[in-house]
């Protein structure tokens, strides 16, 4: 099964490193929704309890995650857009490959491309918004289980959707409700790795990592229902 | 007091229900002809 | 206000040898009577309460609309699916589509009535409460459930993928619940105790009628729905009966021409 | 996980016919592709499918992969019943199938392509560098992006993941359409091969002329049936 997943999971990353469609498209896309929410939010007004901050830099931690959230929907469609063309979909079911270790094997380069497009967005919150990060520690621990949760459910739902003529507006339909507990509780416990106190913000990474754990048991279980479903 | 509010929600519950309802036994009817005698299992 | 349930039951008997029986129809009148009387003590016998005064009749048909469609409809899906993934019975199958779809209406019952509420009570249509918020995401969800139902696929296939949705879905909801309001309770005190509300015995009775009578509500319908859906595979099976009779009709044309000009040959498609 | 290696299996004789088909029925979308197809293929036969655009032929081909689901009717494929979901499963496993589709990640070259599906198969490292000389691939092609690729190039690829996968049971949808003169030379050089190895054979054309040239060279038992309004008259 691990095996399965890594042989998908360096086949994906491989077409990745070919066509640059996340790096041309799908990063420069989360860059300028970061941008644009700067539009939408006046840079210039300050929190009224703490006037030392922004409005922006406030709400910094939400922007940050809808912009990975929209940029997710995005890499996702890609990812089962190179599976459904050309009947690859139906090859892979012809193949004796494990359900559940191409399910973890679709989520797992998802869950890489998703943490490089992080990286590169949490840089630019920072400097666009102006926060700064005070527990680092709470911070990892968010974004590597709200990375998980993002990829296993958003991989599983867009294995619902795939092959099908409506998948790209059916795909954020289905993902973003599942997502939204992921939303508030990565937000939450980024707000707290950003302004403190830390004791804030464990308990939600704790509600993440559970939804993670949960959403990659269900994926590898359901997997085998999705694969061979005729 | 607020009956401004009471009798919107009710009319969007009940007429809610009747148009649901209303539409679903105009399905059945259109399939009721469709369907022979023999195969209306369930179908009381 | 009695008049559409009135006309519910009328229009029942006009079609009657469709989707009634004789169980339904008994079914139905008391349903339609139960409604009557939920309704008499909604708006007539129960006094306004002191605080949310007349508002508080919304409560009766909105807390029953949410419970009815989050737990009963959306767990008789969860149930469902899980039973046709085992089975894989039509039986199973649509009895989890109609719950969901008759759950999907009672959630949008739910909001319309909990916003109407929200005005009088706490001055604003939308506050983020966590049984609105999470019943809001849970419509969502579900409406997505019901967008896969509705797909041009292979029914096995839908029905296959319309299953993982509903067992996922319902436990999703319960995970959406809990975080919000979780998420809620950090950031304010409880939404509710900022309506001093003193309920008498009257109130609660009403309520309690709202709840009986919108579940007897939600069985009936179930029963119709899952009727209509059964028909409609029914129908489906009668048209494939002459579909399969018209195919083999084209293989004995093919045979019966002279075999030099051979079949119909047009320009290469996609096979079929 | 190395399970059902292909070529142990070709080993074993069985004496059961590879393909039985009895009054076999398919749904594509609520539409009876098949409607009522009987076929038997026998160890070591070629079958050819003609008939009719829109006849069936494909559907039959898909439903003897286990990719196409069956109604009514009975049909087992190399001892498999496709009647239940982890048999046909196995089916899967055991078969090529050169669909219309030619199942190729456009971004990838056709090296790495093969190297995955090969993998994906379960083919050993060593059988994918002779499938790839075998088809004229091993030379200027290897590197290039499938994109970049002629139709009939994209057919050699993915005839190659077949070759290397060494099937028991070849289904062949079309497999001379858009390919040159050699191409389909080294088409029916390779099917001839397979027979050889024991394979059986099922494939679809549309050049009668061509594929009743293959069915008389081959060692084997061979014929042609006409598919037509979802059922198989001989």
């Amino acid at each position: 099964m691990l095996n399965d997943a890594l042989l998908l999971a360096a086949k994906d990353l491989r077409v990745e490193r070919r066509s640059r469609v996340l790096t041309g498209q799908v990063l420069p896309f989360g860059l300028i929704v970061l941008i644009l929410f700067g539009f939408g939010i006046s840079p210039d007004r300050r929190v009224v309890e703490a006037p030392d901050r922004t409005v922006l830099e406030q709400v910094a931690p939400g922007l940050f995650w809808l912009a990975v959230l929209l940029s997710a929907l995005l890499a996702l469609g890609r990812s089962f857009a190179i599976e459904a063309v050309d009947g690859n979909l139906d090859a892979l079911k012809l193949t004796g490959l494990d359900p559940a270790g191409v399910f973890l094997g679709k989520a797992l380069a998802i869950w890489l491309e998703l943490l490089a497009i992080e990286l590169l967005l949490g840089v630019g919150s920072l400097a666009l918004y102006g926060a700064t990060i005070t527990h680092p520690l709470l911070l990892l621990v968010t974004v590597l289980a709200a990375t998980t949760s993002i990829a296993a459910a958003g991989t599983l739902y867009a294995a619902l959707a795939s092959g099908l003529r409506v998948r790209d507006t059916l795909v954020p339909l289905l993902v973003l409700p599942v997502l939204a507990p992921v939303l508030l509780g990565a937000t939450l416990a980024t707000e707290a790795a950003l302004f403190g106190p830390a004791g804030d913000g464990w308990p939600w990474a704790g509600l993440i990592s559970t939804f993670a754990v949960l959403y990659l048991g269900a994926g590898m279980v359901s997997f085998g229902v999705l694969l061979e479903e005729t | 007091m607020h009956w401004e509010f009471v009798i919107p929600g009710y009319l969007l519950v009940f007429g809610g229900l009747a148009i649901y309802t209303g539409a679903l036994l105009r399905r059945a009817r259109i399939l009721a002809v469709r369907v022979p005698p023999e195969r209306r299992r369930f179908v009381g | 206000m009695t008049a559409t349930e009135e006309s519910a039951t009328s229009l029942e008997q006009t079609v009657a040898g469709a989707t009634s029986s004789r169980f339904s129809q008994v079914f139905g009148t008391l349903t339609a009577t139960m409604l009557a009387v939920f309704l008499l003590f909604a708006l007539v016998f129960s006094p306004p309460d002191v605080s949310q005064r007349d508002a508080v009749r919304l409560f009766y048909i909105h807390v029953p609309s949410a419970i009815v469609a989050l737990y009963l409809a959306f767990g008789i899906t969860f149930v469902a699916s899980i039973m046709y993934l085992r089975k894989g019975t039509d039986f199973w199958d649509l009895l989890a589509g109609s719950s969901a779809e008759i759950g999907v209406l009672f959630c949008a019952f739910m909001l319309g009535t909990g916003m109407l509420w929200g005005k009088p009570t706490w001055g604003v249509y939308w506050q983020w409460d966590p049984r609105l918020t999470s019943t809001a995401i849970s419509f969502v969800l579900f409406a997505g459930y019901l967008a896969i139902r509705r797909l041009d696929l292979d029914p096995t296939v839908r029905s296959r993928r319309a299953a993982v949705l509903g067992i996922i879905g319902f436990l999703n909801v319960i995970v959406v619940r809990q975080s919000v309001q979780w998420w809620r309770g950090l950031h304010q005190g409880q939404t509710l105790d900022l309506v001093d509300s003193q309920l008498s015995g009257m109130h609660y009775f009403s309520f309690f009628l709202g709840l009986v009578s919108m579940t007897m509500v939600f069985g009936w319908l179930l029963l119709h729905r899952f009727r209509v859906a059964w028909l409609e595979t029914q129908a489906d099976a009668a048209t494939l009966q002459t579909a399969l009779a018209e195919r083999q009709a084209e293989a004995a044309d093919y045979t019966a021409r002279p075999p030099d000009t051979g079949g119909p040959t047009t320009t290469e498609t996609e096979g079929i | 996980m190395k399970t059902g290696r292909c070529s142990v299996s070709l080993q074993v004789m069985s004496d059961l016919p590879v393909v039985a088909l009895d009054g076999a029925v398919s749904l594509i979308s609520g539409f009876p592709a098949l409607a009522g197809a009987d076929l038997v293929v026998e160890q070591g036969e070629i079958v050819l499918l003609e008939g009719p655009n829109g006849a069936g032929k494909s559907t039959l081909l898909r439903l003897c992969a286990g990719l196409a689901p069956l109604h009514d009717g009975a049909g087992t494929v190399l001892d498999c019943d496709l009647s239940s979901r982890p048999a046909r499963r196995r089916v899967r496993r055991q078969v090529g199938l050169l669909a219309h589709a030619s199942a190729l990640y456009d971004d990838l070259t056709v090296e790495q392509n093969l190297r995955f599906w090969a993998a994906a198969n379960r083919v050993d490292e060593p059988a994918i560098e002779p499938a790839m000389q075998r088809l004229g691939l091993a030379e200027r092609l290897r590197d290039v992006p499938v994109s970049g690729l002629s139709a009939g190039q994209r057919r050699r690829t993915a005839m190659a993941v077949i070759v290397c996968r060494r099937p028991r049971l070849w289904l062949l949808d079309e497999p001379h359409a858009g390919l040159d003169r050699s191409g389909r030379d080294l088409i029916d050089d390779l099917v001839l091969a397979a027979i050889d190895a024991g394979a059986s054979v099922m494939l679809s054309s549309h050049e009668v002329e061509r594929a009743s040239g293959l069915l008389d060279r081959s060692s084997g038992p061979s014929r042609a049936v006409t598919v037509v309004g979802g059922q198989v008259r001989c």
